[in-house]
């Protein structure tokens, strides 16, 4: 139920809800936090964004009511909706939205405010033709522009705040945005109270409600512990319970209550594999790699039903994304049969070895996944049954960020999760040109690889594009250069059954401007 | 014989029962059949005595023999684990077996305790007025002005100077004498029937310890309080005692009145006690002792081995400065046994530690052995050392817990490096052969060694060196006078063979006189008088050393002139 | 005297500032020294995408390019005057973060500690008065049950009994009353039985003195012993226990306020030690140490005025012990 | 090996044995969990049938059975065997504090009573300073300071037992120096060194015992705390405050919990027992 379904007559307003939430991230700095998944939900109810990006990645007006690009997409105009105020009463025009896509591409570093690091790097400059027209000019052809700016970076603050130094963005009740609710009080690491803005006339169409919210206030508090959220939902003492443990998941449904799981657009959870690693160098060991995880398994004992299998490196919610679950299908005696190809034999302990070196895999857990752990265990189990010897290592965030990255010489596969929006820039991530990503470690080695990543950003319209991404999509699974493990459902929603209307977007976060709560 | 023994009470105790004396008045205090056991071990068996009504009877025994043990269950004061059978009759009521509650009037009010260990028994972090306030609750007197009057008074009586002062401070802050003072105003304050003094003057100095055995004898008659008296001293007990029981391991030896017990000892064991308290044995080493002197006389007599000469010392604590030594001369010839006497803090132990070194005086000089000792750092004293030991006060703390024999009797060896492996090991065994240690215990820790096998360590450990000297001081205060006797007779046969110089520190001048040859009486700090042995104790000229020989227990017991004829008592002899 | 205790008082009270000030430096040392560069690597996570000169630059416009030593030296004399920083995590003043922190952690440390020693006196006292046969070895036996369970454990039993399944507190609400009351036994149960154990040990020593004896030689029944004799001396020493103890209330704090889902100082610590945000971490560490200094400075003076066999000679404290003191050094040193 | 230590360290020879036997029945019984428990980290394999790191994801969730005596985890494993293997790892880590704690605190606290002057001064300052912060969030910032995994989770826990251990071996290395016996050592010829070696480490050392054999209690708590915390070994390792940790992320089958979580308390307990058992008769 990712639409909005409500029956006609006048919903109920008023009724205040609790959203419990694992962590209420660091700083609140509106260009430093945006992209985090925890702030992500208060500002989402605090700002709007230029354009809307639905669940299945439709791009619809919102401030923006409407845009046109030039023929190479390096120019864009945006035509912005009229009589729009931030809550510090500076009304939303052209300059405000100049203010903000310059702080956007640039950040103010002298002052600890960092650039939004998605936002195009072919940012040029924008300017106000009128107060309600602004034209922005890139270095280059930005095709994936228009869907940025429904992406979570891409929040619409105050020129006010946004002149302010670090010290006074941070604090969260003097932050101004122009949407629908705004903050009453807040302390860190605590809860943010939200209550709504009731000249609020400018949601976006795409969820069928434009004027001020329903529900009076939203308070988002920390409970760090997943069982003591579900738990407080089920004795009714919240409403929310954010990142539940799946394994609660079936009962708690049995139980009438609302389960949501949506998934962000981007890719799956999965594995980049470093091709310049014994013995991932080596396509076969690769493709054994992909024919012998048991992704359904994966599902039955972490999961639930509500988690898709992988049907492609990208979630298939993604416009462009095709269904390869021949290449993904889980079978173990091709695996074991590529793996004799590839030489390596298996001993007395079950572990293969070629040439004195066993066939070893290390795997480091994602942090910012609770089941990673899970998966990763499941996985080593399953590899061993084939005779590979999986070793788990987990990291914190931080160590994580310093020791596991792509195409590092120590980690032979990175666990994947990632939004985006917009399928196009998928192929320029995978190699190394144009300050991409090189996720496979491939450099510029792979010509199919790279013919693809050029033709794909050069294509000018979708019916271009989209047959160009299938063959990619086949040819990075096939070369097993991507090891997908289950579509990624990261953001898990229980809900009291009195909490209906909510809305999802396309990067999964739930809205409840346009719920609403009864008895 | 301890089966014998048990079987001569037992027949005692059965006796009684049958065929009781009719007209005999019932005595204050009746044991009868007692046993005491801590845990599983029984430490007092079958114990019988009985004390009369104004009378004074002695439990005398080993330390570890069970004599404070019968008076804590006397009292009711057993600690945790300790269980008690038998009969004990206060004024012909059982009291074993009554309820606490019911036991409590007698406690204070017509009981009287006097702890054995004035240190630990007031409670430190009350003043001593606030706890005797206690005490005198047991009077039957609402007034609190007037019970304060009535604790002065009886601190007055007790012999404390400024009873006000007294009443004000905290423990800490008086003397052992003075607390063991206030310890005794306190039992007798409510005048109980009964006091049951465990080892009253053992921490004491003589000249203290007569102070307050009087004070007790005294107290007794004056107040017809029944006393029981607890000590390990058998002079003591002969002095002080209308009667006599004697114990080890628990097990009554020999009782009766004090002079039958004493003029005709009927166990091997109360005989050997006897002999082995110095005060009623002044001459007993004689032979020995001057059998090693007589024969070194007539060598180099001339040369001294120790000169100390006006060597004084002071300590500042507190901003005040206090002399421990002051204006110390004297000489001990080779082969003799020089003895320091003095009460306690008269700088005893300060003296000797002058002389090994172990402090540096601020004048006067020490040499020993020909060798300067003062002005040298301790690693140029080491070769002193060499020829020069200690042995100190208490066994208990100076040997290693964690060493075991072997190892605490050959450290001096190793460390001087003296000999090879093999001639070590031959060293160590013969020194404990010297001090009549067997070699069973050479693996054995100083925890799992009596306080006399203890000493004996520590002995053989400065022996073991074949020093020319040894130190000792007070070796054997913290002993039992058998075990004293023992150690005595080892240091005098070795003197004898090997020609040995002591230097011995006491305060117990009967000892003194049995081995030593000159003494240095010492007094705040100075020697006030110094000669030969006999001609110090037979005629002391200063009124200090008169004062201390008085304090001497004489052994002649004043409850044998007392007029108690009807005493009855639990004779084994009889 | 008096200038003994004044130069004693004097003696600590630099001792203490002394002591403050290295455990800044200390903690300074401890998280910058070693490995790991942590704001280079929350930078780095991938979803930011930075490219590595743009973090260069962010890094360098912060200051943190410098040489440790300079770093230490600037944070060090902005901390003597009082100039704790701004939080490298959420760049709000560190002095903010921890005034809004603070009252939730000292009511709870409060509540906890008065808890603890309720709990405590109650059970040690109450061993004085239970008969052995009546249940005194379970009463005994209380503190190290105490003692053995994860105090994590507990909070998640307290929550799920009292909050979910009682219903007594909301989960949401942990600064309620019986949130309050619940987090506080959480924490406050095993200092209480540290202090048990004290004092228990305390008692059972002093009964043990032949004084104890002595008095009830005076016809003394066990009420009367306890009130006049034992409670004093027994008591005296929890004093240095109580004062080591509140550490491990700050300490436990963490554990408790994220069981708990409570904002405070322990869990403003949990949120920047994972990004080891140094400033916040710095502060934190002061102010425990100023707490503990404070707390043992004033234990440390009132004690020569409870006890009157304590001596100051020369600037120290001086007790002719008896024997058997190291028991309570012991477990007083075990509960810091 | 490190076990065999631990054993002997409880009371040395055979004489140990014989007072353990007349120990009291409540200690008795704490020997014989510690007896179980290092023979579970020992060799797990004597004690159960199942693996620790295969299970059977169908079987997932069961509650304790005959077959489970722990019942199984979220993927299908018996969780008593993990408890069991887990063991090694637990105790290990609790013995890694308690010797970093011992040995670097009773060296502070050797050096600073037999030496004193200075150095007393310095490292007292030190000690004062570790004992000022709170051992847990010591703990924590050593931990992150040094990375996240049990070993150095127990090595942050040793780290901040540090100071307790100098605290007591000062006074007793201070207690032990003004020994007679130690005094005596010196008239037997033997160096500072000698006698700081054999007299005062050893004498000195005795009652750092019963306090090592708390910590070791303590340490398998703290541990597991930061654990709990998230500082522990990855998958699939076992060790019983991550396997707490772990459950209380299913309160919804509490024996995941509860059952690690006994087994951690039934340990202490018995550690705490024989400490303080240790203490009396020494
Ligand atoms: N609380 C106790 N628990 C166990 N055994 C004890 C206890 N008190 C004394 N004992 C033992 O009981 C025996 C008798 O001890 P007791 O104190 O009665 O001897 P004593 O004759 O008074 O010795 P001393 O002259 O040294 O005071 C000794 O072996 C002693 O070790
Ligand atoms: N190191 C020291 N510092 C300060 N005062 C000391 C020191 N050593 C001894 N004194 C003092 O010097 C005086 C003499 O003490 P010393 O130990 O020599 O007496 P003693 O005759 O051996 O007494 P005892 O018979 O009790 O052993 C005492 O008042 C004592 O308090
Ligand atoms: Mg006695
Ligand atoms: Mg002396
Ligand atoms: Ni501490």
């Amino acid at each position: 139920g990712l639409s909005p379904a409500r029956s006609a007559g006048a919903p109920p307003t008023g009724g205040d809800i609790t959203f419990l939430i694992d962590s209420l991230g660091s700083t609140w700095i509106p260009n430093n936090s945006a992209i985090s998944s925890f702030q992500g939900h208060v500002w989402g109810h605090v700002t709007d964004k230029l354009v809307y990006v639905d669940a299945d990645g439709k791009v619809s007006p919102w401030i923006a009511e409407s845009w046109e690009q030039n023929g190479d997409a390096t120019q864009f105009t945006l035509h912005l909706k009229k009589g729009v105020t931030f809550s510090d009463s500076t009304p939303l025009d052209a300059a405000a939205v100049v203010a903000n896509l310059d702080i956007w591409y640039a950040g103010r570093k002298s002052d600890g405010i960092n650039p939004i690091g998605l936002f195009p790097k072919t940012y040029e400059r924008a300017e106000a033709v009128d107060a309600a027209t602004v034209k922005v000019f890139f270095k280059a052809p930005t095709l994936g522009f228009i869907p940025t700016l429904g992406y979570h970076g891409s929040i619409l603050i105050s020129p006010k705040t946004i002149a302010q130094p670090a010290a006074q963005q941070a604090d969260l009740s003097k932050t101004s945005g122009s949407g629908p609710y705004v903050v009453a009080s807040w302390k860190e690491g605590d809860f943010v109270k939200l209550v709504k803005r009731k000249d609020y006339n400018w949601g976006p169409a795409a969820v069928g409600h434009t004027g001020p919210a329903y529900l009076n206030s939203i308070t988002y508090k920390l409970v760090s512990e997943p069982s003591l959220r579900v738990a407080a939902v089920q004795s009714g003492q919240a409403d929310v319970a954010y990142s539940p443990s799946p394994q609660e998941l079936k009962s708690l449904k049995e139980a009438g209550f609302t389960i949501a799981t949506p998934r962000y657009l981007g890719f799956v959870n999965g594995l980049a594999i470093n091709t310049k690693l014994e013995p991932y160098n080596d396509v076969k060991v690769r493709q054994a790699l992909q024919a012998g995880i048991d992704r359904k398994e994966i599902i039955d004992t972490v999961y639930t039903p509500d988690w898709k299998l992988a049907t492609s490196f990208i979630q298939s919610n993604v416009p462009g994304a095709t269904d390869h679950s021949d290449l993904l299908a889980y079978d173990p005696g091709k695996a074991e049969k590529l793996l004799d190809e590839a030489g390596w034999i298996k001993g007395a302990n079950g572990i293969r070895t070629k040439e004195g070196k066993q066939l070893s895999l290390t795997l480091h857990s994602n942090p910012y996944l609770a089941t990673a752990k899970s998966v990763d265990e499941l996985i080593a189990q399953q590899l061993g049954k084939i005779g590979w010897k999986v070793t788990i290592r987990a990291y914190d965030v931080v160590t994580f960020g310093e020791k596991v990255r792509f195409g590092g010489p120590a980690v032979p596969a990175y666990e994947v999760t990632r939004s985006f929006i917009d399928a196009g820039t998928v192929a320029s991530i995978l190699t190394d040109a144009n300050n991409g990503e090189n996720w496979f470690n491939l450099g510029d080695s792979d010509k199919k690889l790279n013919e693809l990543r050029d033709k794909i950003a050069g294509a000018a319209s979708l019916d271009i594009r989209n047959p160009l991404l299938d063959e990619l999509q086949t040819y990075v699974l096939e070369q097993g250069y991507f090891i997908p493990r289950t579509q990624i459902v990261q953001r898990i929603y229980v809900q009291s059954p009195k909490l209906k209307g909510e809305v999802y977007n396309g990067i999964a976060y739930a809205s409840y401007y346009t719920a609403t709560i009864g008895e | 014989m301890a089966a014998q023994d048990r079987l001569t009470a037992n027949t005692f105790t059965r006796a009684e029962r049958t065929a009781p004396v009719p007209l005999r008045p019932l005595p204050l205090l009746r044991v009868d059949g007692l046993s005491v056991s801590y845990g599983p071990h029984e430490v007092v068996t079958n114990v019988g005595f009985e004390l009369g009504r104004g009378e004074s009877l002695a439990l005398i025994g080993e330390s570890g023999s069970g004599k404070s043990t019968i008076a804590r269950a006397v009292l009711r004061l057993l600690p945790s684990g300790g269980r008690a059978t038998g009969r004990v009759a206060f004024d012909g009521q059982e009291v074993l077996d009554i309820s606490e509650r019911g036991f409590r009037p007698l406690r204070g009010r017509a009981i009287g305790f006097v702890p054995q260990d004035p240190a630990n028994s007031l409670n430190p972090v009350r003043t001593i007025g606030a706890q005797a306030q206690e005490a005198a609750a047991l009077l039957d007197e609402p007034d609190t002005a007037i019970r304060k009057q009535l604790i002065l008074e009886t601190f007055a009586e007790v012999g404390l100077d400024n009873p006000q002062r007294v009443y004000d401070s905290y423990p800490h802050q008086l003397s052992g004498g003075m607390l063991q003072r206030v310890l005794i105003g306190l039992a007798i304050l409510p005048r109980p029937a009964l006091l049951v003094a465990d080892e009253p003057t053992s921490a004491l100095d003589v000249t203290i310890q007569k102070r307050i055995l009087d004070l007790l004898t005294r107290l007794q008659h004056d107040f017809k309080i029944s006393l029981l008296l607890i000590t390990h001293d058998l002079a003591i007990a002969a002095e002080r005692a209308n009667a006599l029981v004697v114990l080890k391991d628990g097990v009554v030896q020999e009782a009766g009145r004090t002079a039958s017990v004493f003029s005709s000892p009927a166990s091997a064991y109360a005989r050997k006690l006897r002999a082995d308290v110095p005060a009623l044995n002044p001459d007993r080493y004689a032979a020995l002792r001057d059998a090693g002197f007589q024969t070194l006389k007539t060598g180099d007599a001339a040369t001294p081995k120790i000169e100390v000469s006006a060597v004084t010392k002071t300590f500042t604590v507190d901003g005040k400065t206090l002399t421990a030594a002051s204006d110390l001369s004297f000489t001990v010839p080779a082969g003799t046994t020089h003895a320091l006497v003095g009460e306690s803090g008269s700088g005893k132990t300060t003296a000797i530690r002058l002389l090994l070194g172990l402090e540096q005086p601020d004048a006067g000089t020490i040499s020993v052995a020909g060798e300067p000792i003062t002005g040298r750092s301790p690693q140029a004293l080491r070769s002193a050392w060499r020829h020069l030991q200690l042995v100190y006060q208490n066994p208990f703390t100076s040997l290693d817990p964690t060493w075991t024999v072997e190892q605490l009797v050959r450290e001096p060896l190793d460390r001087f490096k003296v000999g090879t492996r093999k001639e070590r090991d031959e060293r160590v065994r013969e020194a404990l052969a010297d001090v009549r240690l067997g070699e069973h215990l050479l693996s054995r820790k100083p925890g799992a060694l009596s306080g006399g096998q203890r000493q004996r360590v520590a002995i053989a450990r400065s022996l073991v060196l074949e020093p020319e000297v040894i130190v000792l001081d007070e070796p054997t205060s913290a002993l039992d006078v058998s075990v004293q006797a023992d150690i005595v007779e080892v240091l005098l046969s070795l003197q004898a063979n090997l020609g040995l110089t002591y230097v011995f520190v006491s305060h117990d001048l009967a000892l003194v006189r049995q081995l030593a040859h000159t003494v240095s009486v010492m007094h705040r700090g100075r020697i006030v008088e110094h000669g030969a042995v006999t001609a110090i104790f037979d005629n002391p000229q200063q009124p200090y050393t008169k004062s201390l020989l008085a304090s001497i227990p004489s052994g002649v017991s004043g409850a044998m002139h007392a007029q108690q004829p009807q005493l009855k008592l639990a004779v084994a002899a009889e | 005297m008096r200038s003994a205790y004044l130069s004693y008082a004097a003696k600590r009270f630099a001792q203490a500032v002394i002591v403050i000030l290295l455990a800044y430096v200390f903690t300074f040392v401890v998280v910058s020294i070693l490995p790991g560069d942590p704001i280079t690597n929350v930078l780095r996570a991938p979803q930011n995408g930075f490219s590595e000169d743009q973090i260069r630059q962010i890094i360098a416009a912060q200051g943190l390019d410098r040489p440790i030593p300079v770093q230490l030296w600037t944070s060090l004399s902005n901390f003597v005057t009082g100039d704790l920083g701004l939080s490298m995590r959420s760049s709000r003043p560190v002095t903010t973060l921890i005034a809004e922190v603070l009252p939730s952690t000292l009511i709870l440390a409060s509540a906890a500690f008065a808890i603890a020693l309720l709990l405590a006196l109650t059970i040690a006292y109450g061993t004085q008065f239970v008969p052995k046969r009546c249940g005194q070895g379970l009463l005994r036996g209380f503190p190290s049950l105490f003692l053995s369970v994860p105090n994590f454990v507990i909070g998640l039993a307290l929550i799920h009994i009292f909050g979910f399944q009682l219903g007594l507190f909301r989960v949401i609400a942990p600064d309620s009353f019986w949130a309050t009351f619940f987090a506080a036994i959480a924490l406050g149960g095993p200092v209480s039985a540290r202090i048990t154990e004290v004092l228990i040990a305390n008692l059972d020593k002093e009964s043990e003195q032949e004084y104890a004896a002595v008095a009830r030689s005076r016809g003394l029944g066990q009420a009367r012993l306890f009130a006049r004799h034992l409670l004093k001396p027994s008591s005296l020493p929890v004093v240095t226990v109580i004062a080591l103890a509140i550490g491990e209330l700050l300490g436990g704090s963490l554990i408790t306020e994220t069981v708990f889902g409570r904002t405070g100082i322990g869990s403003l610590v949990q949120r920047s030690v994972s990004t080891q945000d140094l400033p916040v971490l710095q502060a934190v560490v002061s102010l425990a140490a100023v707490v503990f200094v404070l707390v043992n400075l004033i234990a440390d003076l009132v004690y020569p005025l409870l006890d009157p066999r304590v001596k100051l000679i020369g600037g120290r404290r001086v007790r002719p012990t008896t024997a058997d003191d190291s028991a309570t050094a012991t477990s007083a040193a075990v509960t810091s | 090996m490190t076990l065999a230590s631990f054993s002997s360290v409880s009371r040395g020879t055979s004489l140990g044995w014989l007072s353990a036997l007349r120990a009291p029945p409540t200690v008795a019984l704490s020997f014989v969990v510690i007896a179980l428990v290092i023979a579970w980290s020992v060799a797990p394999g004597l004690f159960t049938g199942h693996s620790p790191v295969a299970g059977v994801p169908a079987e997932k969730l069961l509650s304790p059975s005959a077959a489970h005596w722990f019942g199984t985890d979220h993927l299908g494993r018996d969780l008593y065997t993990r408890v069991v293997y887990g063991t090694a790892s637990s105790v290990t880590s609790a013995l890694i504090a308690v010797v970093i704690a011992a040995v670097a605190g009773g060296l502070i606290g050797l050096l600073a009573g037999f030496l004193g002057g200075w150095v007393d001064i310095v490292l007292a300052r030190l000690v004062d300073v570790l004992l000022a912060i709170p051992n847990f969030l010591l703990a924590v910032i050593v931990v992150t300071a040094i990375g996240f995994d049990t070993t150095n989770a127990a090595i942050a826990t040793g780290v901040s037992a540090v100071a307790v251990f100098a605290r007591v071996m000062r006074s007793e290395v201070i207690k032990t120096r003004q020994a007679v016996f130690v005094e005596a050592a010196f008239l037997m010829g033997g160096s500072r060194w000698h006698i700081l070696l054999r007299h005062v480490l050893p004498n000195a050392s005795r009652s750092v015992l019963p306090l090592a054999v708390l910590q070791f209690g303590l340490s398998i708590l703290v541990i597991a705390s930061l654990a709990f915390l998230g500082y522990g070994d990855p998958p699939p390792a076992s060790d019983w405050g991550l396997l707490i940790s772990i459950g209380k992320d299913y309160l919804k089958w509490p024996w995941l919990v509860y059952a690690p979580a006994f087994v951690t308390i039934a340990t202490v307990l018995s550690v705490n027992r024989i400490s303080r058992w240790l203490r009396k008769t020494d």
